[in-house]
């Protein structure tokens, strides 16, 4: 039987891959959850769009302070060596290579790392951008975090992406609830596959083509409330 | 002697005209210039075009101000909210213009405006459709997009601290966009917490030196944005009913 | 007999055109005169390149402190309510035309209002341009303060500068030590001409066509030691 | 634990290898990094480009780093002052590469760097000699000329106070050059008077944020330029004479 992780738990897995002193930032939504699962032993400097470096953890209830929130709008804490600087500051920040990391949702990944992420290009819908286009260009690494398959179970990870882009051959890793895929010049390579599921039923999950058969690993991670 | 403070929110918006750019200062609700916003809707400019980084929630502050119907264009990284309803239904009525901008092209647009600079390059939204029609360069072997500055006539930013000379410091996370913008308006308009007497703000910690700063008024205790959508509040010209 | 300006009456007469209020550079060297000059009851912010707004005047001996230097590297002061900043915001505030007026020296101006202050062209020279190209094209107003002829007795404001410009079209008003001319879109206009030269001589220690004969007044300035 | 500090300067320099460009802090004698200077001059890195606004003074400091003969090029806005000898008889015996940059395209050339702009317009040196050659652009009916990023491999700069994580403070004017610099280079290297503890300086007034920091060394009492060349310092490599 698959035993795939849970959100919680591909944010856990997403957390042992950030090291020591690595600058991050945190897409909106559930690449939020990785903070909490930060290795105790490392210390990481999150980076908000809004103008924050070193966010704390969310605030007690009597801590609350709307002036001081993420880029997600939810009210945050400063952490001791944290700094704030207005948007074009933060923006120069993101676009000048600067962030280690960064963590972000996606609708759609393709095999040569670009990423659809901001619009599903319905005629009725509202567009809207974000810092997405900045940070899918300006960090060093893109983490995808994703569900392997939509809930209709179509192919989020195809061979060519045909939502809008937010950027092409942008992302690293792509860290979904079943595997752990990177980017590589020559194709998408499975670096960890949940234990249950075979490597041909992994490919027929993915619409690009996945390489990494002999050589990938267990996926795996704690069992997390 | 130079006194950029004036009595009233009335006075402060009282230059705004028909058909102006105006910046909006905040994000989420840290910096929103709230109390100047309403005194733009009581002020009544019409045809104005409004650039903030979202598109106002519930029917106050800037939503309000999109609600009143003097607002022809909204330019933004990201208008959606969970309580974007009020521009979601102008857009999909058709009555209002939007221009999408990814939110640091918009942060750089809004700096380079203020900063005499006639264009920049940026690698954001290469290869997407936001770039589509954009004049292109390569630099060092990647392509970038031209984006060019956004002018705009007025900004409305809300700050902590303010002197006469117009010296402001903002709180936590609400300085986000004020800076850039007070830089970029050819009349800067501030509401302040708290104004102080000249050289209360140490010359290190000034964030906006006065240069860029036209107008100031006190609001000892700006609303709550949050507060007044959980209280039902509908700012309307004149009353919030 | 003509009574020419001494620089420090140009700097007074200068200082008269300067506004409440006004941000206002002053350019190295004999520019900075005018600072001594503001009438008493007008409040006035002066900016340096190096990043500083609100300076104050020379500070008495005990208080210099070479950290705190202006554009010409001279120890200054600072008055409440002044502001430091870095040197891309400094050039951006320039640039951006922000600052009301600044005043430089020149080499030699254009009836067009070119302005060329920072080489004479001599193959030996070590080129240098420090921020005259940056104020030149960025302050709303640029006044020069200049003698009206060189030592030698050459003209000064010309009918093309043969030396490389600073700047095109950009000087609004000269101040030198025998008139006060106003560069306009239809050519020079003499503003002011101290007492004792006629306007026939002006014309002749000024290669560039002058107008204004009609309209000029006198320019004075008081007794300064 | 994050923690940028070394021990010693000859630590913080240690990497600087031979032909790399080296951004250099520091107007005038407010904000020179002299003693990161002297232990560039030490570690011996030949073939670099240097980057400053001026061209050095007396025999100390960057002076005395260009009078080590391991410089090829300086990129500067105005290299002459009253005591550029050192550079001036290099420039003259046809020893060093000379690039001059107007002043504020110099800063905005570094600020885009670190910001991730690949290239930008100025109306600076339009109509001048120095805009030769260049792009050019029409943004409003006005005439601008595009200008390309300064990135570089290095950044030595002067401090305040500084912490473990980077974070910069500047004193009064010295700030100049230093926070674009920190964003500028691949590798930043900071002197600073004073290393606190994390936390200690507030973070709205926090210049550099310590991401744009890789090394930071505590220099107590920082040397001044002015009274070593007044009394007739030549710095030569691990020796003052």
């Amino acid at each position: 039987m698959t035993k795939k992780l849970t959100r919680r738990q591909v944010a856990w897995r997403i957390a042992q891959d950030i090291e020591e002193g690595n600058y991050v930032n945190l897409g909106i939504g559930q690449p939020e959850l990785v903070a909490n699962f930060i290795p105790a032993d490392r210390e990481i400097v999150f980076h908000s769009e809004n103008g924050i470096l070193g966010m704390g953890p969310e605030p007690g209830p009597n801590e609350v302070d709307y002036d001081l929130i993420n880029a997600g709008k939810k009210p945050v804490t400063m952490l001791p060596g944290g700094s704030f600087f207005h948007h074009a500051d933060s923006f120069g920040m993101i676009r000048g290579n600067h962030l280690d990391i960064c963590v972000l949702g996606a609708f759609q990944v393709s095999e040569k790392g670009d990423l659809a992420n901001w619009s599903t290009g319905g005629p009725d819908a509202v567009p809207a951008v974000g810092g997405a286009m900045d940070l899918a260009v300006g960090a060093r690494l893109v983490f995808v975090m994703t569900d392997h398959n939509t809930k209709k179970g179509d192919a989020k990870i195809v061979r060519k992406c045909t939502y809008p882009l937010t950027g092409p051959g942008v992302v690293n890793t792509i860290y979904s609830d079943i595997a752990v895929i990177d980017v590589r010049p020559d194709g998408l390579v499975v670096r960890e596959k949940v234990p249950g599921i075979s490597f041909d039923e992994l490919q027929a999950r993915t619409e690009a083509q996945i390489g990494g058969r002999a050589s990938c690993r267990e996926l795996s991670a704690p069992e997390i409330e | 002697m130079i006194n950029k403070i004036v009595d009233t929110l009335q006075d402060a918006v009282s230059t705004i005209e028909d058909g102006a750019i105006v910046l909006i200062s905040g994000f989420g609700e840290s910096g929103n210039p709230t109390e100047l916003t309403h005194a733009l809707i009581d002020h009544g400019a019409r045809e104005l075009t409004l650039v903030n980084n979202n598109a106002g929630n519930g029917h106050v502050g800037l939503a309000a101000l999109l609600e009143s119907g003097n607002v022809r264009k909204m330019v933004c990284s990201f208008p959606r909210s969970t309580d974007s309803g009020v521009f979601d239904n102008l857009y999909r009525e058709g009555k209002i213009e939007l221009e999408v901008v990814p939110q640091g092209t918009l942060a750089e647009r809004i700096r380079a405006a203020g900063a005499g600079i006639g264009g920049f390059y940026t690698k954001t939204s290469i290869g997407t459709p936001l770039a589509d029609g954009k004049e292109r360069r390569t630099y060092n072997c990647e392509e970038y997009v031209l984006e060019e500055p956004l002018h705009a006539d007025f900004a409305l930013v809300k700050a902590d601290l303010a002197d006469r000379w117009g010296n402001l410091t903002y709180r936590l996370a609400a300085r986000n966009f004020g800076p850039i913008m007070c830089s970029a308006a050819r009349t800067t308009i501030v509401q302040a917490r708290q104004i102080v007497p000249l050289g209360d703000i140490p010359p290190e910690t000034v964030v906006t030196p006065g240069i860029y700063v036209d107008y100031i008024v006190e609001v000892t205790n700006p609303a709550s944005e949050r507060e007044m959508i959980e209280n039902g509040v509908h700012y309307v010209s004149g009353a919030a009913e």
